[in-house]
């Protein structure tokens, strides 16, 4: 399940509700990523995260459903939050079920490194500076180029 | 054609969405961004740096060859930095 | 942190508690891992795992600790559980927190790796042939091998 | 010392946790299997296959030269299987 909203989300709730009623499933991966207090060489204050409503939701199903099609998932969940956060506040909730953890834990990395790169949200970070919009990072389009390589693996 | 802009590109033109008629001899990306470049001093900073304005076209990223059409929804962004 | 419990546990309310304070943190990696309800050809209707208190608190202490020397983690968490479990149970629970994703990936599933294989938990199977207690696999012996090679990795 | 057993070694000795004084001429882990072996037909099929027997001397494992004393808290049971 996809889902891109501006309120904050319960992982606890959203990890049991994943795997009720299949007992096939042997454990859930999952990584929640939190606003952090800085970034590169800066304190940061807030951010806020803008998306392409629609498009966001398209490519965030696309990419879960190549997770599926790499690993055998018994269920998916990605949540994305936009809006103006702050240093502790939730953004991003992604879990992956499976009857084996290995492909729980790599489906669920390689949603995380898709998502930290190719999904289109763009973020405007607040500091003692100002407001600036954050450039895209070579660093992540690398993590993302490693699956892209390892396709067939 | 319906237009969305995006972050940096929504400040520096001023707009965040708008319907236009597709404009005489536009019939790429290409020919659609050099258009946008001659609407004002707003359009022609966002639109300044080529290599950093992203397009997607019916929400499928493209490049500067793809056509557009009046019924197109067209958008323009910057690079996305992700969640 | 580490617990060893009979009671069930709530993986939200401990993932939300590790990361309490500390805006440095971007992630948290976390596996929940369930009672399955078949092992290898057949079915299981319940399990018990038997450990050794003590020894058991030390080993996880001691393997967390090494997760922390391996990774730049700003907390951990284990929760394992024992005594007798249905299919769907929660069992256990690695939460791994950290500056940057990747450690808080890799440490979890380091720790998983590790849980698997050498805590010091006994378990017993039932199925509609009865009980019997659980052999120890080679191919978790194998995942924690992996980890052991890339020891200065 | 204080013995403690685990699984199906707790389960063919029918004891989980006992005291006893360190038998005479018993120096190290081997030697208090040996002796083991000879406290019944329960104890005896416990110890039969000492290949998946795993011992561990004041909770940490060790091999049957691992010497033990009448203060150690020592511990019998099969290969772990996690969790």
């Amino acid at each position: 399940m996809i889902r891109v909203q501006e309120h904050d989300f319960d992982p606890g709730a959203e990890i049991a509700q994943l795997t009720v009623g299949n007992t096939a499933i042997g454990g859930v991966c999952s990584f929640v990523g939190l606003v952090r207090d800085f970034a590169g060489d800066g304190a940061v204050h807030a951010m806020t995260l803008e998306h392409y409503p629609g498009m966001t939701e398209r490519q965030l199903e696309a990419i879960a459903a190549e997770a599926r099609r790499r690993w055998p998932l018994d269920a998916t969940l990605v949540i994305h939050r936009y809006g103006r956060l702050e240093p502790g506040d939730r953004i991003v909730l992604v879990a992956c079920a499976s009857a084996h953890r290995d492909a729980a834990f790599e489906a669920c990395r390689f949603l995380m490194d898709w998502l930290k790169t190719k999904a289109p949200f763009w973020k405007k970070e607040e500091s003692a500076d100002g407001a600036r919009w954050v450039e895209a990072k070579a660093s992540d389009d690398e993590a993302t180029r490693k699956w892209a390589e390892n396709k067939d693996g | 054609m319906k237009i969305l802009y995006f972050a940096w590109l929504k400040e520096k033109t001023g707009v965040s969405e708008e319907d236009i008629h597709l404009p005489d001899g536009v019939t790429d990306v290409a020919g659609l961004v050099a258009w946008m470049k001659g609407r004002g001093p707003g359009f022609a900073e966002a639109f300044t740096d080529e290599a950093v304005v992203r397009c997607a076209v019916n929400q499928d990223h493209v490049d500067g060859a793809h056509p557009v059409t009046d019924r197109d929804e067209v958008a323009f962004f910057p690079p996305v930095t992700g969640g």
